[in-house]
């Protein structure tokens, strides 16, 4: 789950870190509001959760609080990467002197967190990585040791920083680790982190993604869930327990199990077609969760043919194929599916499928095949 | 032969009396896999389907000699039950149980490093060798004996390609599903490393996906040090960044981790690595048949 | 060092684990007021850093104010192995339904800290580990991953508890593992820890050791150091750095480094010598700190000589027998003493004593003969 | 051969501008051991006798191939030390500082286990191998090259023993001060390991005292395990219950811990044991003669 910049900041805050005065405005009147409480130049940001805000206009620099408004007007109901504005955040302004990188995140290969440190901030560390290697440091940190003393000189060292700025840089880089674990994040990121003219160092910008399945014992955490901006369908997929990803194409898709349903979208993008979503429907074959899928998948308007792909494990096929034609009676699509059905007691539920599918239903025995299939209808004008 | 679980294995259910624990026990049971005990915190003394139920793993091990265990206790307990695991010397652990938080695997994979011990998962469909031992929750009917491993990081898409395998009669030594997840106790590396050492295992089948570089480092491993063929299936190729695809760990967050970068460093490490399914069937038969 | 039972109690307290209500008292007036207060039957506890205090009598249980002054006059000025009573801890009384034992220590040989319970609490629990090993349940903590959930059910099934003493024991192993390590003790005891008829469980005693080199970072801790109690010779050596142990003999002991002056006590006792003490000078050869370790073996009246001990490493044999001569020219001791010099440049060193030793010093060339020589002139009359 | 440091000795010292640092480092120089680097943070790029120093062990590991290191930071800061040399590769590591924290080094003694390392101390006087390298504080002139391994928990009492069998013409191969506290990175049965494997060491004097039951341990290693042949001395018969005698892991605290309790532990397990330092030197000078 990933957090607002704002969120993050508090949470940072809450492990000592020092960040400006923000307030969050919801409109230019808020905005207005904040900076004539904050005083002085402010700068007016977009709250969304995707980079390059910046390049986008989704920053803006202001003084006068008419003008802080003007920005905020002109900011929020801005689409930034597919992600429209709801929040700005109104930040106080400082006397910056330089930018820094810090990161912290989960490394799968060495199953230990990894730090990144660069003096280079404010820019997309990947360019850095690549323009400049040398100007990353990186550090592995033993989760059964935690952040040692000597780690944090290794980096500020490293980095060749001295004096207050080394020490700025340590204590955040603690009280950063500190978060980290304890708010069970797998990515804290702060670019840039900043030092300032009278030597404070502070996080001018915070990304934080906390583990989904920590939640259960975060729950100040899970509040901060935003609903309304996911995805109206994703979020029907969430709450039905469906794992629903929407994409471009036209071939919607549905299937159980991750792997199954990922290899089905290749193999429809191999035969020419575009998947429209990335739909996994899980075990079993609860009917109602089927029909549910179905009308997700179906409800985007892009769709023009539906392959369902399911493999029949512990759930028998000839029971998948009755929940199926359960979910399909409920389901009022006219939509035309492709199933396949193999595994387990497969030619008993293709049979059944065979003497009871509804005329916008064609069966296949392959993936291959299926995908081909559903292709074709798409090619035929689909729905 | 097998590797990880086989006719020696005594399997021991931690949280035998949930409803995941019941249903799979019961099916582990119907492939004859030998469940010696079961354990549930407090349930001790009872029993379920003649399998003794214990309150600890200690009780358990004592008094049963189990040496493997298999987990489905809740997401938030999985760790803990993970450590009793490897503390009362567990040699083979499958943890099936989904949602573990990342820094509690974390803390379990870097203590796994001094134990003599092997976890699949968490998130996975656990280990079978087929008509030996069932500590899984996989379809034990779309499997036959046979001389193919498998590795996977997906449950239905290795019953799918089993599944190819099977109806072309090619069986299988042991399918392991090591699971989806960002952290996982055991990689491809390892598991390669014991079908490499398994004289029954002719030939593997590596199944991985989006997220990570685990192929990568398991194609410069298969090049450098195996014998055994290697053939590899890479699924996500039309996922798009940023978004998780059904598994916590199947998620394009840079290069490396997308199936187009897999899949090229596989095919540059000379790996047959096969576009669908069903053309994993097709490699492993010519691999055999070559062989033979 | 170790803690008083009302100290250890107030840390105990500070990690949440339940304790009787309690008053410290140093006299029998303070004693009268602290009953008067609680109200109710109290037991009137010796607070001394020594075992046994109830075989001695040193605790008494009474309920008038009047009843609980003459306990606390009885028990104040006591000495309990050796150990004079300064003040009492007067506490609440309970319903006692059970007793239990709970520790938590460093062990050596593992190297992890050991944590013993036992459901027979209250007597010693080394009788129960002889008379019923069973009886202790005994589990080993990696202090890299911490007490984990598992080891405490562990713990409480194998000590065959249900309920709300299960519950109350396993949290109280959580709050007292998490005082063991923040509080950097060798030991926490609990003996007994009891459950009360009303569902509770709590500390009715408290054996807190906390490792002397952990002070540094235990401000609040080392404050508690109750100088005045310690042996007046004892104190003055630790002011000095020195590593003193008195003992009941009359060879008065000193050597540098804690292995060979052990070693000279043995070789003393060996050739039919008692010794007065263990006296470790430490390195160097300087003077001021071997006239002070001088004075304070000779200030112990028992002593009738001294044997001086010295291996010539690092420091030169040449210069010790100068800092001795230094050092001897300073005391004004008219002791019998025996010096033994060895080591790097041991010749040379000889030669300086043997041309300047005053007539109370006598050299020998190896420990053996010296640890003779010193319980030769306590058999000749010592001074 | 020696063990632990020898000819190969790459020495990186930590601590090196603090008082003791410096004075050892000179010392050492002096006996002609390979110093290859000091590290003391903040003071990267200056030196101290022609030896660099550098901010951290990355670094210096980097810049000299170090591959030993000897610690004087002081003892709030001794474990980061310690990790710090383990995390950068150092095989041996000899911590001299007095004073430690216990719960540190517990931790730091279990993370070892995970390292392909060995740690001597703390609070000790180091390693010596005569002639050959010297990281340590111990007097250097008293020893002689030869076959006699020592291994002891205490330093003067070392220094005592040294210099019976050096005033014998007994040579050591390595004298090991494995530390007086109570956790220790490495334990006498470790280091006998050692002596047992290394061609060159004939004879092995063990030097015990109070406190823990390591002596037994080594006692039970020793008859099980070793061919060469083993003295013994333990110090601390007239040490009183509970009082600590000088070193921090010097204390009486059960009847295992006794001076009596140890030394017929190793008496039961045919091992010779002096009764005074004197007599260390006879029953190796006894052992030698016979053997040749």
């Amino acid at each position: 789950m990933d957090l607002y910049e704002y969120q993050g900041k508090e949470l940072l805050r809450q492990y000592g870190i020092e960040t400006l005065e923000g307030i969050v405005a919801a409109s230019p009147e808020e905005a207005r509001a904040a900076a004539e409480k904050l005083g002085g130049p402010v700068a007016v940001k977009a709250q969304v959760l995707t980079g390059g805000r910046g390049k986008a206009g989704g920053i803006k620099v202001a003084e006068e609080p008419e003008d802080v408004a003007e920005a905020a007007r002109q900011i929020l109901g801005m689409e930034i990467r597919g992600h429209k504005v709801r929040r700005v955040l109104v930040e106080a302004g400082a006397e910056i002197e330089s930018e820094m990188y810090l990161s912290i995140m989960v490394d799968r290969a060495a199953k230990k967190s990894l730090i990144l440190f660069s003096t280079e901030g404010g820019i997309d560390i990947e360019e850095v990585a690549e323009q400049n290697p040398d100007a990353i440091v990186r550090i592995y940190i033993d989760p059964l040791l935690g952040l040692l003393p000597y780690e944090v000189r290794e980096l500020t060292f490293a980095a060749g920083l001295e004096g207050d700025i080394a020490k700025g840089v340590g204590k955040t880089l603690n009280n950063l680790y500190e978060a980290f674990v304890e708010g069970d994040a797998s990515l804290v990121e702060i670019n840039p982190l900043v030092s300032t003219k009278d030597g404070h160092v502070l996080a001018l910008d915070a990304k934080v993604t906390v583990d989904n399945s920590s939640l259960f014992r975060h729950e100040d955490i899970a509040e901060l869930h935003d609903v309304d901006v996911a995805d109206p369908e994703e979020q029907r997929a969430l709450e039905a327990g469906l794992q629903y990803v929407k994409l471009d194409g036209d071939v919607g898709i549905l299937g159980n199990g991750a792997g199954l349903v990922m290899s089905t979208l290749d193999v429809v993008a191999q035969a020419g077609g575009e998947p429209a979503n990335f739909c996994d429907v899980g075990g079993g074959a609860n009917a109602e969760k089927i029909a549910t899928a179905l009308d997700i998948v179906a409800s985007n308007q892009q769709v023009k043919s539906v392959l369902f792909n399911i493999f029949g494990g512990i759930t028998r096929g000839d029971e998948v194929a009755r929940g199926l034609l359960a979910a399909l009676d409920r389901s009022d699509t006219d939509l035309p599916i492709v199933v396949r059905l193999d595994g387990t007691n497969a030619d008993e539920g293709r049979r059944i499928l065979a003497e009871n599918t509804p005329e916008n239903v064609y069966t296949e025995q392959t993936m291959l095949d299926a995908a081909k299939k559903a292709v074709e209808l798409v090619q035929d004008g689909g729905r | 032969m097998a590797i990880l679980v086989d006719d020696e294995t005594r399997l021991v259910v931690q949280g035998i009396t949930g409803h995941e624990g019941r249903f799979h026990t019961g099916r582990m049971l119907e492939s004859n896999t030998q469940i010696v005990a079961g354990v549930t915190p407090g349930r001790g003394g009872q029993d379920y389907e003649g399998v003794p139920v214990f309150n600890t793993m200690e009780e358990a091990v004592e008094e049963t000699g189990a040496n493997t265990s298999v987990i489905f206790v809740p997401a938030a307990f999985s760790a803990d039950a993970i450590f009793e695991a490897l503390d009362f010397g567990m040699q083979t652990i499958c943890c099936i149980t989904e949602g573990v938080p990342v820094h509690d695997m974390m803390r379990v994979a870097n203590y796994l490093r001094v134990k003599d011990a092997t976890l699949i998962g968490p998130n996975c469909p656990g280990v079978i060798s087929p008509d030996k031992s069932n500590v899984s929750i996989m379809p034990v009917d779309i499997f036959i004996p046979g001389n193919v491993g498998i590795v996977s990081r997906s449950g239905t898409l290795t019953y799918q390609i089993v599944n190819e395998l099977t109806q072309r009669g090619i069986g299988q030594s042991t399918a392991v599903g090591i699971g989806g997840d960002p952290i996982i106790g055991t990689d491809f590396i390892e598991i390669l490393k014991k079908f490499e050492a398994d004289p029954e295992t002719e030939c593997v089948v590596m199944i991985g996906e989006i997220g990570g570089n685990a192929e990568q480092l398991a194609a410069e491993y298969v090049q450098n040090e195996m014998r055994t063929p290697v053939v590899a299936y890479i699924a996500g190729f039309t996922a798009p960044e940023g978004k998780t695809m059904g598994h916590a760990g199947a998620i394009v967050s840079g290069g490396e981790s997308t199936a187009q970068a897999k899949s090229e460093a596989l095919e540059k490490a000379g790996i047959g690595t096969a576009t669908n399914p069903s053309e994993v069937g097709e490699l492993v038969t010519e691999i055999l048949n070559h062989d033979s």
